[in-house]
């Protein structure tokens, strides 16, 4: 089991302020380790990659590409050169998009999920948009904020070129079938892409277990630097697809009329890529195997259980999101009947210094189909303890007193 | 009640509560809606002119303590003044009237004065 | 004057090694302050900005956005919305070449040169590739290593949509006239990009002064963090350009019909942003400041004098780039009668430790204009002494001597 | 010369300095070239059979020590080998026969090695 006390004292930010910090499906806290490594780097290091005739340029290559390794074992993946290193979650996906819209014989549908986050629709929209070849479709989420099978089955057929769907929601917390939603697609011949931003920090995962095609992931939402995000891609695709964007480091030969792209997964990485992050991220997958993930997963679900039945046992609280019982990522998102989440938000700071969100969380069509002008949200790491759950709820309830209803 | 934790100005807290100058005009002279889509709120600001003074101001609409606490002071500031008073009015006018609420909701503050900007520029 | 010997207690590489780096064009040593900055953004911070409603997010945003507007401040823009924070220099570059693309009414040639950085001509290419709308040409270098201003003049044209160079050349060092190439565009109505990686290293650069249409740049060749670039663009342009990428924090309303762009600069930064690097560039750019551009400039004008002019009186060295007395960036490629590039790398680390580079320089159009298979480059910056120059010629020598030539 | 420092194996050196088996064959079974763009270098080998052994073998182009070098161990290591033992030669072979040079350069070693094994993957 994760001791919380132990854990804590690896998060600087934890010591240096007062703040009970439950805003992590946004972005997490750095433990010192993390911190040490990009220090490390930046002290002892610090040579450009896999161009430098030196040793320092040598020692650098080897501890990014070691990075390289860690990743690809982390996820399960059958070798490093699938794992491609980007920006962010978000530019991976626009990465995948496009690349499938340059790839010429595709055409056809894109299925995603209303439950899924802007970056997991905009590149899709962007794609589509103009574009005779391709249509965006959007899967159902039922009442019950999951995915609607049937309505999924419904609109996938052999025009389906690829479905995109989060892993785990951001909103819902809703954990999605991978499983099946990637047999479906496969017997539809469609690429298979998880938005895996909410599920590689809190659950164990294996690419080859679950076969699909793509993965998307930060760094930053699994205590590792900014900057910094994964693209997996199956090696096959990665050598078949047009690679979108163009710079250094990314070409074995250019003259005028002919340019011969580096293997993957240089040919996806264009320009000097986030070296220091890379190598601090190696440290940041070590910390986390070390807490080990399934531990992670079985203390993050506890306070994600304590949440949501405190939070049911409040007359004036609404839970969206999957139903109790059925399984649910670490979070929570919920409305407080007469105080706007913006308010409450500023409420829980000033009451108690509680980090939480409130907005739209990146994913309004969901809030659409919710029929909501917003919501709140909690979400939870390996820092946070049950107390921080208990002054939560506490504060929300103070929040109702003070700011009571609308008139 | 003396422990009460401020959480915003209580004169804020009470214009949201009980706001002055909700509803519609029965035929204003002009009449925007503003919307901060990162929380849905929307605020629409009517006004009614004599000459160039404001004599008549309402607002509709549903959001936070602070856009709605806002749009009423505003509109109690507006009333009377003319167009070219009222277009000098600036944020921190209004900030300074609500007792400074924090720095990261100030486009909540803001959501009824850019409506009032945005009517008066079509004067 | 820059004083060498202070300004290296400020770089714990070069305590912890020992190691002659003159690979700086490549990237750049990184400074104590710079390191701590990052560090304390850990340590205290780290949330995610402009969308938290809590105290730690509002300090976040705060040091964020200042350092957008130090940033503004460096390259004198009038607006802290005209920086687009980008990964690296190269992202920047893609930005603009798909923005345009997407430019509805926009079509004619590109201009690149044949000195420009693949970063500066694959992105082009990638857009004129398979578009009846664009078509690519390269302005010629002469063989005194400048532009050819009479080539320039006559590919200009009305016809003319863009054009984009490289403030310095990574290869030749040549300084380029930026307020001729620019004032020719304009009066072609063409829009002008200056490639300024390596330019805002060494030189004072006001924006206002040359009126550039769009700049960029990459902070780990200033003595930056990895991982992050910035996108300069006038205003009235950014705010006409479509975003090529989608995701989060760069839209103002989605439904599935409809998309609101934020206004710029996030309507180009989608996705979570390199916040801590972002807030660590601020602390660069004011150690850099406290060491003045102009002092650094001159510092290194000193050291590639010396360079070319010691490289100059090696009877079995090649230089190439401009004539002696013409202006030169702070960077000097050569070839040892010979000797492979290569095998001079390896040499000069095994002999003194010392770090060059060799190779094509992500430059192939350039070397085979120049009939080159690849050069070695040295490169200056804030911690080279004279001495480092010294040695650097003194291996040369011993390597020419061991290696003597191919039989 | 007692001091004189070490850049590379002097046996490597020996052979970049005085290539074994540089040259052209008059009609090779098999003919490969291999390019490191990054250096520009370029390495062509040819190889003759007897039955499945390799009778003549030779290599040409330009490159940097260890290419060169690379190339002429890499001749002198084939001939005579058959088709099977020569496929299963590897970079680590190689190496080992060249004193370890720098690993960041191991694709200068390579390069000859690969055209070998592009040229006998026809086979
Ligand atoms: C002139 C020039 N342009 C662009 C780049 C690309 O910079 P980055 O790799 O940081 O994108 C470089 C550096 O390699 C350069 O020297
Ligand atoms: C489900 C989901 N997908 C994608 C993202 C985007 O991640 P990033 O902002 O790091 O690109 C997020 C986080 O905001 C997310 O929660």
């Amino acid at each position: 089991m994760l001791n919380v006390k132990d854990v804590k004292r690896d998060f600087p930010v934890l010591k240096n302020r007062d703040v009970i910090y439950l805003d992590n499906a946004a972005t997490t806290l750095t433990p010192e380790p993390v911190i040490q490594s990009l220090s490390d780097y930046y002290e002892n290091l610090g040579a450009s990659v896999h161009r430098g005739i030196y040793h320092l340029a040598d020692e650098t290559t080897e501890k990014y590409e070691s990075s390289r390794n860690r990743v690809a074992d982390f996820i399960g993946a059958d070798s490093p050169d699938e794992i491609v290193f980007t920006k962010n979650c978000t530019e991976g996906l626009n990465i995948i998009a496009y690349s499938l819209h340059l790839w010429s014989d595709m055409e056809g549908k894109i299925l995603v999920t209303e439950m899924d986050h802007h970056s997991n629709i905009l590149p899709w929209k962007f794609m589509v948009d103009g574009s005779e070849r391709f249509e965006l479709e959007y899967v159902d989420v039922t009442k019950d904020g999951v995915l609607d099978i049937e309505d999924y089955k419904s609109k996938l057929s052999s025009e389906t070129v690829a479905v995109g769907f989060p892993g785990i929601s951001n909103v819902l917390g809703t954990v999605n079938p991978v499983e099946k939603i990637t047999d479906l697609a496969h017997e539809n011949d469609a690429l298979v892409i998880m938005d895996g931003a909410q599920w590689l920090p809190h659950r164990p995962f294996d690419i080859l277990e679950h076969d699909l095609d793509f993965l998307t992931f930060s760094a930053h939402k699994m205590l590792g630097p900014t900057g910094l995000g994964v693209l997996y891609g199956k090696k096959e695709l990665l050598n078949r697809m047009p690679p979108p964007f163009g710079g250094g480091e990314m070409v074995l030969n250019v003259t005028r009329g002919e340019v011969k792209w580096s293997d993957p997964p240089q040919k996806f990485e264009p320009g000097t890529t986030p070296i220091a992050q890379i190598v601090a991220f190696g440290s940041t997958l070590k910390y986390l195997e070390g807490l080990e993930i399934a531990e992670i997963e079985e203390h993050v679900n506890g306070l994600t259980r304590r949440a949501v039945n405190r939070l049911s046992g409040i007359p004036y609280v609404n839970i969206y999101g999957p139903r109790e019982g059925e399984p649910r990522g670490g979070l929570v998102s919920f409305n407080v009947e007469g105080i706007h989440p913006h308010d409450l938000a500023t409420a829980l700071d000033s009451l108690d210094n509680i980090a939480i969100r409130a907005g739209l969380h990146c994913a309004q069509p969901l809030h659409e189909v919710m029929g909501l002008n917003s919501s709140a949200r909690v979400s939870f790491y390996v820092y946070n303890a049950s107390e921080d759950v208990d002054r939560f709820i506490d504060a929300v309830k103070e929040a109702k007193k003070i700011l009571g209803g609308e008139k | 009640m003396k422990d009460k934790p401020k959480i915003y100005n209580q004169d804020v807290l009470h214009h949201y509560q009980n706001p002055y100058n909700k509803g519609k005009l029965d035929d204003p002279d002009f009449s925007v809606t503003e919307e901060n889509p990162n929380c849905g709120d929307r605020i629409t600001l009517q006004l009614k002119l004599k000459g160039d003074e404001i004599s008549k101001v309402k607002f509709d609409g549903h959001g936070c303590v602070l856009s709605i606490g806002a749009a009423s002071i505003l509109t109690q500031m507006v009333r009377g003044l003319s167009v070219g008073e009222a277009s000098e009015l600036t944020l921190d006018d209004l900030v300074d009237n609500m007792g400074n609420p924090p720095k990261m909701r100030r486009n909540c503050v803001s959501l009824s004065l850019d409506a009032l900007k945005d009517a008066l520029s079509e004067w």
